[in-house]
C-alpha cells in the first residue's frame, strides 16, 4: 500500500477552522458541532471521516455558508480562508466567494444538477455569476474544463441534460463546475458514495489529478476507510460533532491512538474471504434455473423499449450455506432477488423452493410456499410498518400459518432475544429503534417463519460500518444455529468476502462468474470481476489489523 | 436563505405599476366608450329572457310582448277595453252570425310581400287551435275564409256575443297575423320563420335566446291615424332600434340603469326601488294601472282539498294583506282586492272575499277545519325558488295554514319543475300536489271567457281540475248574455260561486312599476310594454 | 411524442363516452318536462301530449340515446327544445365571451399568483409569506358572488371607474372590452390566484430544499436566478397541473360570475338550460365543458415535456 | 392583496394579527382558528336554546328592518329575525359540510382501496372517475339538485358526487406508493392475504391525507352550498343555511348589505378556520414538509 506521504508544513494554510460550533436554531440541546478545528494547506487533501450523524456534512456546509438558516446557526469560532473570516462576510460577499475561492461537490450528482437545464449551461452559469466574459470566451472556457475532466464527446454533452448522462459523467460535470474558476479550496462531500466502485475509482483519480494540476486544497468527506487510504494526506476523525483524532493518513491507519478510531478501523470488512462452511449433506433448498426477466412490454404507440433485466440466471443454494450475488447497479442482482421472492413475476425460468417450482404459481397457490423463503430489505427505516408495534410485525406471518396468538407472541419474544434485543421491545414501535436494531427486527421477522432460505437484499448497505459488522455477525450466528441458506445480494466486495461461501458475479443481467468466494476474490477469471476487485479502494490494506495485506 | 432586497423592491414596484396601469387604461378606455352611446337605440331589460319565438304556441308574456313588436293584429283593445280596428275594419251582420273584416291599405310583411286575407285566415286558424278563447269561437264557427285579397269572412253557427273582445284580446294569446306559409306550421310545432307586419323587424342574426333580442324599425310600416291607446291606434316608431337584454341579477339591472348603461327596466324589484328613486336621472312610475292578480289554486282531485269545507277553511286562513305586504312591501304598489275578475275591470266585484281582504280569520278556519273532520293529511305546497314574484306567497300561506291547524309540506323547486309537476294528476305522495300559486295580468282573468281557472270540465280543465257542471253553466250563461248588464249580473254570481266553492283564491293585485331613464319619453300606459310612440332624447 | 399524443387523445374517447352516457341518463331521470315549459300556463293536457311527441320525448330512452349519439357523431348537437335554435349556433354565439374572460383570467391569475408564490416561498415565514398565505386561504373562503358584489360596489358604484355590468366584444373596441372584462376577471381570479399562489409556494418550497438549488447557491449564483432559473422551472410541473385542475374551478366560477356581471356566456346558458330542462343544450354544454377541461389538461400534460426534458413518453 | 374585499377587512385584521412571524410555527394561527371554529360550532349547535326568534316566523310589518333590541341584526325580506336565521343556519351549513366530507371520504376510500389494489377494477374505475372529474362540478351539482329536488340530502349528495373522484385518486395514489414499501412486500412475503394487507397495512396510510382532504371538502362543501343557493339550486329557504340566507339577501345587497354580510362573515370565518386547520394538519402529517422544516 502506497500512501501519500507529502508534507505540507511549509505550504500556505488555505483553510483554518478554529473552534467552530454549530447548534440547532433556538434549541438548547447538545451542539451539532462542538469546537471543531481543521486546517488545510495548499495542495493538501484532508479527509474528514466519521459515521452518520457525526457532523462532517455540517462542517462542510458551514464553510460554504450554506447551513439551512432556519435550522442551524453558527454559535462560535472562526472559519479562516486565507486570512479572511468567512463568518463575518455579508451575503453578497459570501456569494462572491463561492465557486471563485471555495467550491463544493456533492454526494448525489443526479440530484445536485438541475434536471431541466443543459449541463453546459449549468457550468457556464458559474462564469455568468462571477465574470463578465464575452459569450464565445465563456463557451471556450467551459469546453476547456469539460475536456480537463475527461468527458467524451464534449460538444454533445454540452447540450445534454443530466438525465442523459451516466453517474460518473454527472460527477465529472460537477467537478468541472467546481473547478472552472480555479478555487483555492474544494470541498467534496461523499462525492463517490453514490457511484459504482469502478466509476468511483476514476472520479477519485480525476480529483487527485486536478488537485495536483491546480494546487487546490481539498476537504474530502467520506465514511469509507478504503477511500481514505487511497486519497488522504491528513485524516480527521469525527464523532458526535467533535474531532477526536487527526493525523497523517499512514500514521492514523497504522497507529490509531483513540479507541473509537481503532474500532472504526476494525469494523472495516476484509477483502480476504472467510473460510467456507462445509457442505453438510447436499440438500438444495433453492434452485434457480434459466431465470429471465424482461421489463416494459411494448405498447400501442409507445416507443418504450423492453429492457432485459436478467437472463440465463441459474444457481442453487445448499442448506446452511451462503451464496452472494455481487454486481454494480443495474447488473440485475436485485431483480433476481425479487423474482425469487415472487414480488415480481419472472418472464421465464424455474425457481424451485423446497422442490416446488414457484415461478408460475398464482398468488393464491403461492401462499403456502411463501414461508420457505423470506427476505430482509436494504432500508431499515421502511421495512417495518411504522404504525405497528414490533410484536404485531413479528406475529403477522406466524398467524398466517396457523400458529396461535399466544404461541406466536411467546416465540417472537424468544426471537428478539435471539437477534440480541430485549423481549420488552415487542410492545414498542419501530421509530424507537436505531437502524441496526430495526434490521435485527427485520431478520427476526424473517426467521420467525422458519424459512429454508433467507434473501438479504443489500441488507447491510445502509448501515454504518460498525453496525454493519454486528449485523453480519448476527447473520453468521443464525446460520450456524438454524442452518438457514442465505442468498446475499450486495454491491460491496468486502461484505461479500466476509459472509459468502460462494459468489456469483453479475453484469448486464447475466452471470459472468460463479465460484467459491475464495476463488472469485483471490483468483478471478473474468475481466469484469478483476476490474471490480482492482477498483476496490484500499484493497492492499488490512484495516482491522493496522497493516498491509499479506498476499495469500 | 438570502434576500436580495433590490430585486424584491423592483419586482414589487413592477407589479404594482402593472396593475395600476391596467386599471387606469381600462378606466380611460371604458370612459371613452360609454355603453349608451347610441341615441337611436333603446336598451331595455324585460321581466324575463326571450326564448320562445312562437307567440301562438306559448302563453309566456315575454313571447306575447315579442309578438306585439313584430306582428300586427286585425283588431285591438283600447284602454276602455273596447275593440278597435287595427289592420282591419269590421262589419257585423244583423243576426250577429257573420263578421266581415277588411284589411286596410299599405300593409306589408317584413319581407316586402303584401298582407293578404289568406295570410290572416291561416293565422287565425292556427290561433284557434291553441287559444282557449279561440277554441270557443271555433266551436261555433261555420266557416272562415278569404273572400278576396282584402276581405275575411267569418261565419258562425250561433251568436257568440264576446266575439270581437276575444279576437281583440291582448292576453294571453292574441291572434297575430303571419304569412300563410308560416301560419300553416302545425300548431304543435314552433314556427321557424319570424316575419310579421308589425312596426318592428326581428333581427335574427343578433338574437341570443335568453340573453338578448334586437328589433329594428320597420321602415315600410304605415301607422293608423288615431292616437295610440293600449294596443290600438297608431303605432308610430321614433327610434331605430330596440334591444331587449336579460339580466339575471336584479341588482345588476338597477345599477346599470342608474349608470346609464341601459334605458329601461320593465319590472324592477320592489325592494330595490329606493335606489332608483334616489337617482335624479331615473323615473319610476306605474305603467299598467291594472297590474297583476296573484292567486292560489288547489287540487280538487286529492285530499284534503277535494273537500269543499277544507278548501273554505284554507281560504279563511289566508290574508291578502300579509301576502302582498311580504311580496311587494310598499303599499303604493299593491291593493287588496277580492274580485276574481280583478278590481278596476268592468266585471270586478268583491262578493265573498271578506275574510281574504280583512286579514284572514284563523279562528274561523280552525273551527271550520274541525267541522270538516280534517285528518291531518299534509298539504303539499309547491314553492318556486327562482321567480321573485312567486316566492313570498307560498311561504306566507304556509305559515297561515299551519296556524289554522293544517299540516303543510312545502316543497321548494324551480319554476320549471313546478310547471311540470302541476300537470301531474297523481296523488301528492306520488308526484302530485295540493296547492300552488301563480300571477296573472289582470286582462287575462278579467272575464269568464279568458279566465282559465273558471273552466269546470274536470280533466280538461286547468290544473286542479275542478269537475263542476254548475261552473260550466254559469260560463255558458255569460257567453249567452247579450248586454253589459246581463254580463255583469252573471259575473257577480260567478264571483260568489267561485269564492264559496274556492275554485281559486284571489290574493290581491299589485302594480309593478317600471323604471326608465328620463331620456325615454312618451311611453304608453299599457298592460303590454310597447315601444312605439317612445322617444329617446339626448 | 406523437405516439404519446395519439395515445392520450385515444384515451379521451372512453372518458367522453362515459360522460355522454352519464349526462344523458342523468337528464332523462330528472323530473321536468320541457313540453310543459314550452306550452306555458294555459296548455291543456292534450296539447302537452302533442308537443311532447313532436319533440321526440315519447320514444324509449335507448332510442333517444342512439338518435342523439348518431347525430352527435355527425357533428349535430341538436336543436334547443325551448328556443328552437340549433345548439351549435347558440354555443357559437355564447362561447366567445366565456373564452375571452376565461383566458384573460388565467393570464391575470398567473401573472399575479406565480410571483406571489415565489416571493412567499423565498421569504418563507416572513410577513410577506404570511400575507400571501392568508390571502390564499381567504380566497378560498369567500363565495365568488360576494367578491363580485364587493368589487362592483367599490369600482363601479362608489368610484365609478368601471361599468357595472355587461360584455363588449374586443371588436367593439379594446377599451370597451377591457373595461367590462376587468371586474369579472378579477372576481374569477381571486380563487384562481389563491390556488396557484398556494401551489407555487408549496412546490417552490419543496424545490428550494433540493440539492441542485444548494448546488446553484454553492456556485454563487445570484438569488433571483436561483429562484426563477433553477427553482421555478423545476416547480413548474405541479403549478401547471394545478392550473389545469383549477380550470374546473374556473368553469364553476364562470357560471356564477356571468350571472353577477351579466355576461352572455356559456355558463349562464347552461344554468338556464338546466333550469328549463332543455335537454339538447344541457347535454351539449356538459359535453363541451368536459371536453374543454379534458383538452386543457391534455395540453398541460403535453406541455410537461417542454418544461421538463426528463418527461418523454 | 389588490382584490381584497372591503367588508371582510375585519378578517384581514385578525389574520394580520396572526401573521406575526415566529409565532406561527406551531402556532397561534391554528390555535385561533380552532378557537373560532369551536365557538362557531358550539354557538350554532346550541342556537335553538338561545336565539330570540323562530327563524321561520315571518312578519310582513317588520320587513328589512335594521338592528334593534328585538332584532339584533335586523330582519330579512320576510320579516324574519336575521340573527336567529344566521345562528340556526350555521347548523345546517356545518351539517352539509361535515356530511359531505364524511360521505365522500368514506365512499372514496372504499373505491380507492379497491382501485389501488385490483388492476382490472382500476382501469374501469379510473376511467369513470376521470369522466366524473371532467364534468364541471358545479354543473353536475345543479343538475343533481334539479334531479332530486332542493332537499338537504340531495344538496349533500350533489356536493359529494363530484368530490368522490378526488378522494379516490388520493387514496389510490397513497395505496400505489405504499404498496411499494418494503414493509408491505415483507407482509406479502410472510404470506398475508391481499384483503388483510389492503386493510391493515395500506388503509392506515390513507387516514392522515384523508383527514386533511376531509377538512378541505368540508370547507368547500359549505361554500358550494352557498353557490348552489345563489344559482337557485340550493336548500329550501324553510331550512335556513348561510348560503340561502345570502342568496335570498343578495338582491338587497345595496339597501341592506347586512343580509349578506353576517352570514358571509360567519361562513368565511368558518371556512377560513377549517382551511387553516386543514393546512396545519397537512403540515404536521406530511413527512416531507416536516423533514424540510425540521
Amino acid at each position: 500500500m502506497r500512501f501519500k506521504n507529502r508534507r505540507f508544513d511549509d505550504a500556505d494554510r488555505v483553510l483554518n477552522i478554529r473552534d467552530l460550533s454549530v447548534s440547532l436554531s433556538g434549541g438548547h440541546q447538545r451542539p451539532i458541532l462542538d469546537k471543531v478545528n481543521v486546517t488545510i494547506h495548499q495542495g493538501e487533501t484532508v479527509c474528514l471521516v466519521g459515521e452518520s450523524g457525526s457532523g462532517k456534512s455540517v462542517t462542510s456546509l458551514a464553510v460554504m455558508g450554506l447551513l439551512t438558516k432556519d435550522a442551524l446557526t453558527v454559535t462560535g469560532g472562526v472559519i479562516d480562508l486565507e486570512g479572511q473570516n468567512l463568518l463575518e462576510l455579508d451575503h453578497k460577499a459570501m456569494r462572491q466567494m463561492r465557486a471563485r475561492r471555495i467550491s463544493m461537490i456533492f454526494q448525489e450528482p443526479m440530484t445536485a444538477l438541475n434536471p431541466v437545464m443543459q449541463v453546459g449551461a449549468q457550468i457556464e452559469e458559474v462564469l455568468d455569476s462571477h465574470t463578465k466574459l464575452p459569450p464565445r470566451e465563456k463557451k471556450k472556457r467551459v469546453v476547456d474544463i469539460m475536456n480537463q475532466v475527461h468527458l467524451p464527446d464534449v460538444e454533445r454533452i454540452y447540450n445534454s441534460y443530466p438525465h442523459q448522462l451516466s453517474g460518473g459523467q454527472r460527477q465529472r460535470i460537477m467537478i468541472a463546475m467546481a473547478l472552472i474558476l480555479e478555487p483555492k479550496l474544494l470541498i467534496a462531500d461523499e462525492p463517490t458514495t453514490a457511484l459504482d466502485v469502478t466509476t468511483q475509482n476514476q472520479v477519485l483519480a480525476l480529483i487527485t489529478e486536478l488537485q495536483e494540476k491546480h494546487g487546490t486544497a481539498v476537504l474530502f468527506i467520506t465514511h469509507d476507510m478504503g477511500v481514505v487510504a487511497e486519497i488522504a494526506d491528513t485524516v480527521y476523525v469525527m464523532k458526535d460533532g467533535q474531532i477526536i483524532e487527526h493525523a497523517p493518513v499512514e500514521t492514523l491507519l497504522r497507529h490509531p491512538t483513540e479507541e473509537y478510531t481503532r474500532r472504526l478501523l476494525q469494523a472495516v470488512p476484509s477483502l480476504i474471504p472467510r473460510p467456507a462452511r462445509e457442505r453438510n449433506g447436499a440438500v438444495e433448498v433453492l434452485d434457480v434455473e434459466g431465470l429471465r426477466k424482461v421489463y416494459g412490454i411494448r405498447r400501442l404507440f409507445s416507443r418504450a423499449k423492453p429492457t432485459l433485466a436478467a437472463q440465463d440466471v441459474s444457481f442453487s443454494i445448499i442448506r446452511g450455506r451462503t451464496l452472494g450475488i455481487v454486481g454494480e447497479s443495474g447488473s440485475g442482482k436485485s431483480t433476481v432477488a425479487r423474482c425469487i421472492m415472487r414480488l415480481i413475476d419472472p418472464t421465464e425460468g424455474e425457481i424451485r423452493v423446497a422442490s416446488t417450482d414457484i415461478a408460475r404459481l398464482s398468488r393464491r397457490e403461492l401462499r403456502p410456499h411463501r414461508r420457505h423463503i423470506q427476505i430482509v430489505f436494504q432500508d431499515p427505516f421502511r421495512s417495518l410498518n411504522p404504525r405497528w408495534t414490533i410484536g404485531q410485525s413479528l406475529i403477522e406471518g406466524q398467524l398466517n400459518y396457523g400458529t396461535s396468538r399466544s404461541e406466536a407472541i411467546k416465540r417472537s419474544g424468544e426471537l428478539l432475544e435471539l437477534v440480541g434485543l430485549p423481549a420488552d421491545a415487542l410492545k414498542r414501535y419501530p421509530h424507537q429503534f436505531s437502524g441496526g436494531q430495526r434490521q435485527r427486527i427485520a431478520i427476526a421477522r424473517a426467521i420467525a417463519m422458519r424459512p429454508d432460505v433467507l434473501v438479504a437484499d443489500e441488507a447491510v448497505s445502509a448501515l454504518d460500518v460498525s453496525v454493519q459488522a454486528q449485523v453480519l455477525q448476527l447473520l453468521d450466528e443464525l446460520q450456524e444455529k438454524l442452518g438457514i441458506a442465505i442468498l446475499f445480494i450486495t454491491h460491496d466486495l468486502r461484505v461479500a468476502a466476509q459472509i459468502c461461501d460462494e459468489v456469483v458475479v453479475m453484469q448486464h443481467g447475466r452471470i459472468v462468474e460463479h465460484d467459491t468466494a475464495a476463488n472469485v476474490l483471490m483468483h478471478p477469471q473474468h475481466d469484469y470481476t478483476r476490474a471490480l476487485i482492482e477498483a476496490a479502494p484500499g484493497r492492499h490494506w488490512d484495516f482491522a489489523n493496522f497493516k498491509e495485506l499479506e498476499p495469500a | 436563505m438570502f434576500i436580495d432586497k433590490t430585486f424584491h423592491r423592483r419586482w414589487h414596484n413592477a407589479r404594482t405599476s402593472v396593475f395600476a396601469a391596467a386599471l387606469a387604461a381600462a378606466t380611460a378606455l371604458g370612459a371613452a366608450a360609454p355603453a349608451h352611446a347610441d341615441p337611436d337605440t333603446i336598451t331595455a331589460v324585460m321581466h324575463s329572457g326571450l326564448r320562445v319565438l312562437d307567440p301562438i304556441i306559448t302563453t309566456a308574456h315575454i313571447t306575447r310582448n315579442h309578438g306585439y313588436m313584430i306582428y300586427d293584429v286585425l283588431i285591438a283593445e283600447d284602454e276602455n277595453f273596447e275593440p278597435q280596428p287595427q289592420m282591419a275594419d269590421w262589419e257585423v251582420s244583423d243576426d250577429n252570425l257573420v263578421y266581415t273584416f277588411t284589411l286596410r291599405d299599405g300593409l306589408k310583411f317584413h319581407d316586402g310581400a303584401p298582407v293578404t286575407a289568406e295570410d290572416a285566415v291561416a293565422s287565425l286558424k292556427r290561433w284557434g287551435e291553441r287559444d282557449s278563447g279561440g277554441q270557443l269561437i271555433f266551436d261555433v264557427t261555420e266557416s272562415l275564409e278569404a273572400t278576396d285579397e282584402k276581405t275575411i269572412t267569418w261565419k258562425l253557427k250561433e251568436p257568440f256575443p264576446p266575439f270581437l273582445e276575444t279576437v281583440a284580446k291582448q292576453s294571453a294569446v292574441p291572434p297575430f297575423i303571419m304569412p300563410k306559409r308560416v301560419a300553416e306550421t302545425p300548431s304543435s310545432e314552433p314556427i321557424k320563420e319570424y316575419i310579421g307586419s308589425g312596426p318592428f323587424v326581428f333581427v335574427e342574426e343578433e338574437y341570443q335566446p335568453g340573453v338578448s333580442v334586437t328589433y329594428e324599425k320597420f321602415a315600410d310600416y304605415v301607422p293608423r291615424e288615431e292616437e295610440a291607446s293600449w294596443m290600438a291606434g297608431g303605432k308610430v316608431v321614433n327610434v331605430e332600434r330596440v334591444k331587449w337584454v336579460t339580466m339575471p341579477d336584479a341588482q345588476t339591472a338597477i345599477n346599470a340603469l342608474v349608470a346609464g348603461e341601459i334605458d329601461y327596466i320593465e319590472q324592477p324589484q320592489f325592494d330595490l326601488l329606493p335606489i332608483l328613486q334616489g337617482s335624479p336621472d331615473v323615473t319610476v312610475e306605474v305603467r299598467d294601472t291594472l297590474g297583476y292578480q296573484t292567486m292560489g289554486r288547489m287540487n280538487f282531485k286529492h285530499p284534503p282539498f277535494d273537500n269543499v269545507k277544507i278548501r273554505q277553511a284554507a281560504l279563511m286562513a289566508m290574508s291578502q294583506e300579509d301576502v302582498l305586504g311580504t311580496l311587494v312591501g310598499n303599499p303604493e304598489y299593491y291593493s287588496v282586492c277580492g274580485a276574481i275578475f280583478g278590481c278596476g275591470t268592468p266585471l270586478g266585484d268583491e262578493t265573498g272575499a271578506e275574510t281574504l281582504t280583512s286579514g284572514g280569520d284563523i279562528e274561523g278556519a280552525k273551527a271550520l277545519l274541525e267541522e270538516a273532520g280534517y285528518d291531518g293529511t299534509p298539504v303539499v305546497l309547491m314553492q318556486p325558488t327562482d321567480v321573485t314574484t312567486l316566492t313570498a306567497q307560498p311561504v306566507v300561506t304556509a305559515q297561515a295554514l299551519r296556524e289554522a291547524g293544517f299540516k303543510v309540506d312545502m316543497q321548494p323547486m324551480d319554476w320549471q319543475t313546478l310547471v311540470t309537476r302541476r300537470a301531474s294528476m297523481s296523488p301528492p305522495a306520488e308526484g302530485g300536489w295540493n296547492l300552488f300559486f301563480t300571477n296573472w295580468m289582470v286582462p287575462e282573468i278579467s272575464s269568464p271567457i279568458v279566465n282559465p281557472m273558471l273552466n269546470g270540465r274536470g280533466d280538461e280543465a286547468w290544473f286542479g281540475w275542478p269537475d263542476d257542471p254548475k261552473l260550466e253553466e254559469l260560463r255558458a250563461e255569460f257567453i249567452a248574455a247579450d248586454s253589459v248588464e246581463a254580463q255583469k249580473e252573471v259575473a257577480k254570481r260567478l264571483q260568489a260561486y267561485t269564492l264559496e266553492n274556492v275554485i281559486y283564491v284571489p290574493l290581491g293585485q299589485y302594480v309593478p312599476p317600471q323604471a326608465r331613464r328620463n331620456t325615454i319619453t312618451g311611453m304608453l300606459p299599457s298592460p303590454v310594454p310597447v315601444f312605439w310612440n317612445v322617444d329617446k332624447t339626448e | 411524442m406523437l405516439g404519446y399524443i395519439i395515445r392520450r387523445i385515444l384515451a379521451v374517447i372512453p372518458v367522453m363516452a362515459i360522460v355522454a352516457v352519464f349526462v344523458f341518463l342523468l337528464l332523462r331521470l330528472t323530473p321536468g318536462d320541457p313540453a310543459a315549459i314550452l306550452a306555458g300556463d294555459m296548455a291543456t293536457p292534450e296539447q302537452l301530449a302533442r308537443i311532447r311527441e313532436s319533440l321526440g320525448l315519447t320514444d324509449p330512452i335507448h332510442i333517444q340515446f342512439i338518435n342523439w349519439v348518431g347525430r352527435l357523431l355527425q357533428g349535430d348537437l341538436g336543436t334547443s327544445l325551448i328556443s328552437n335554435t340549433p345548439v351549435m349556433s347558440m354555443i357559437g354565439s355564447r362561447i366567445w365571451p366565456t373564452l375571452q374572460v376565461g383566458t384573460l383570467t388565467i393570464i391575470i391569475s398567473v401573472l399575479i399568483a406565480v410571483p406571489m408564490g415565489v416571493i412567499a416561498a423565498w421569504r418563507h415565514r416572513s410577513w410577506i409569506d404570511y400575507a400571501v398565505m392568508s390571502f390564499s386561504v381567504l380566497g378560498f373562503s369567500v363565495p365568488v358572488f360576494v367578491i363580485g358584489y364587493i368589487l362592483i360596489k367599490i369600482f363601479s358604484i362608489e368610484l365609478r371607474w368601471l361599468p357595472v355590468q355587461g360584455y363588449a366584444s374586443p371588436s367593439d373596441g379594446i377599451g370597451a372590452f377591457f373595461s367590462r372584462a376587468l371586474l369579472p376577471c378579477l372576481t374569477l381570479a381571486t380563487i384562481y390566484v389563491a390556488l396557484i399562489a398556494r401551489m407555487t409556494r408549496a412546490s417552490l418550497l419543496e424545490v428550494l430544499g433540493e440539492d441542485y438549488v444548494r448546488t446553484a447557491r454553492a456556485k454563487g449564483v445570484k438569488e433571483k436566478y436561483v429562484l426563477f432559473r433553477h427553482a421555478l422551472r423545476n416547480a413548474a410541473v405541479p403549478i401547471m397541473t394545478i392550473i389545469g385542475t383549477g380550470f374546473a374551478l374556473l368553469i364553476s366560477g364562470v357560471v356564477v360570475t356571468e350571472s353577477v356581471f351579466n355576461i352572455p356566456g356559456i355558463g349562464r346558458l347552461t344554468v338556464d338550460a338546466i333550469l328549463a330542462r332543455d335537454y339538447p343544450v344541457i347535454q351539449a354544454m356538459i359535453l363541451l365543458t368536459s371536453a374543454i377541461y379534458v383538452f386543457v389538461n391534455l395540453l398541460i400534460d403535453i406541455s410537461y415535456t417542454f418544461i421538463d426534458p426528463r418527461i418523454r413518453y | 392583496m389588490a382584490a381584497a374585499p372591503q367588508p371582510t377587512s375585519s378578517l384581514q385584521f385578525i389574520l394580520g394579527a396572526v401573521a406575526v412571524p415566529r409565532h406561527w410555527q406551531l402556532g397561534i394561527g391554528p390555535i385561533i382558528a380552532a378557537i373560532v371554529l369551536a365557538i362557531i360550532v358550539v354557538a350554532t349547535l346550541f342556537a335553538p336554546l338561545y336565539v330570540p326568534h323562530d327563524p321561520l316566523s315571518m312578519d310582513a310589518v317588520q320587513r328589512l328592518k335594521g338592528p334593534s333590541s328585538e332584532y339584533w341584526l335586523g330582519t330579512d325580506a320576510y320579516g324574519r329575525d336575521l340573527f336567529s336565521r344566521v345562528m340556526i343556519g350555521g347548523q345546517v351549513s356545518l351539517f352539509i359540510g361535515v356530511g359531505a366530507a364524511i360521505v365522500s371520504v368514506f365512499i372514496g376510500l372504499l373505491i380507492g382501496l379497491v382501485s389501488g389494489f385490483f388492476r382490472i377494477a382500476d382501469a374501469i374505475i379510473m376511467r369513470i372517475m376521470d369522466s366524473l372529474m371532467a364534468i364541471p362540478s358545479i354543473l353536475l351539482a345543479i343538475a343533481l339538485v334539479a334531479l332530486n329536488g332542493p332537499s338537504l340530502w340531495s344538496v349533500i349528495f350533489a356536493i359529494t358526487i363530484p368530490e368522490i373522484p378526488r378522494v379516490v385518486r388520493l387514496v389510490r395514489a397513497v395505496v400505489l406508493s405504499a404498496r411499494e414499501e418494503p414493509y408491505v412486500e415483507a407482509a406479502i412475503a410472510v404470506g398475508s392475504s391481499m384483503p388483510k394487507i389492503l386493510w391493515k397495512h395500506l388503509m392506515p396510510n390513507t387516514l392522515a391525507p384523508l383527514i386533511v382532504q376531509g377538512t378541505y371538502i368540508c370547507a368547500s362543501a359549505i361554500l358550494t352550498e352557498a353557490i348552489l343557493s345563489f344559482l337557485g339550486a340550493g336548500v329550501s329557504t324553510e331550512i335556513p343555511t348561510w348560503g340561502n340566507i345570502m342568496a335570498e339577501g343578495r338582491i338587497y345587497f345595496q339597501i341592506k348589505p347586512s343580509l349578506i354580510f353576517w352570514p358571509g362573515l360567519m361562513l368565511s370565518l368558518c371556512i377560513l378556520s377549517i382551511n387553516l386547520l386543514g393546512d396545519t394538519a397537512r403540515d404536521l402529517l406530511d413527512p416531507r414538509l416536516k423533514k424540510r422544516e425540521g
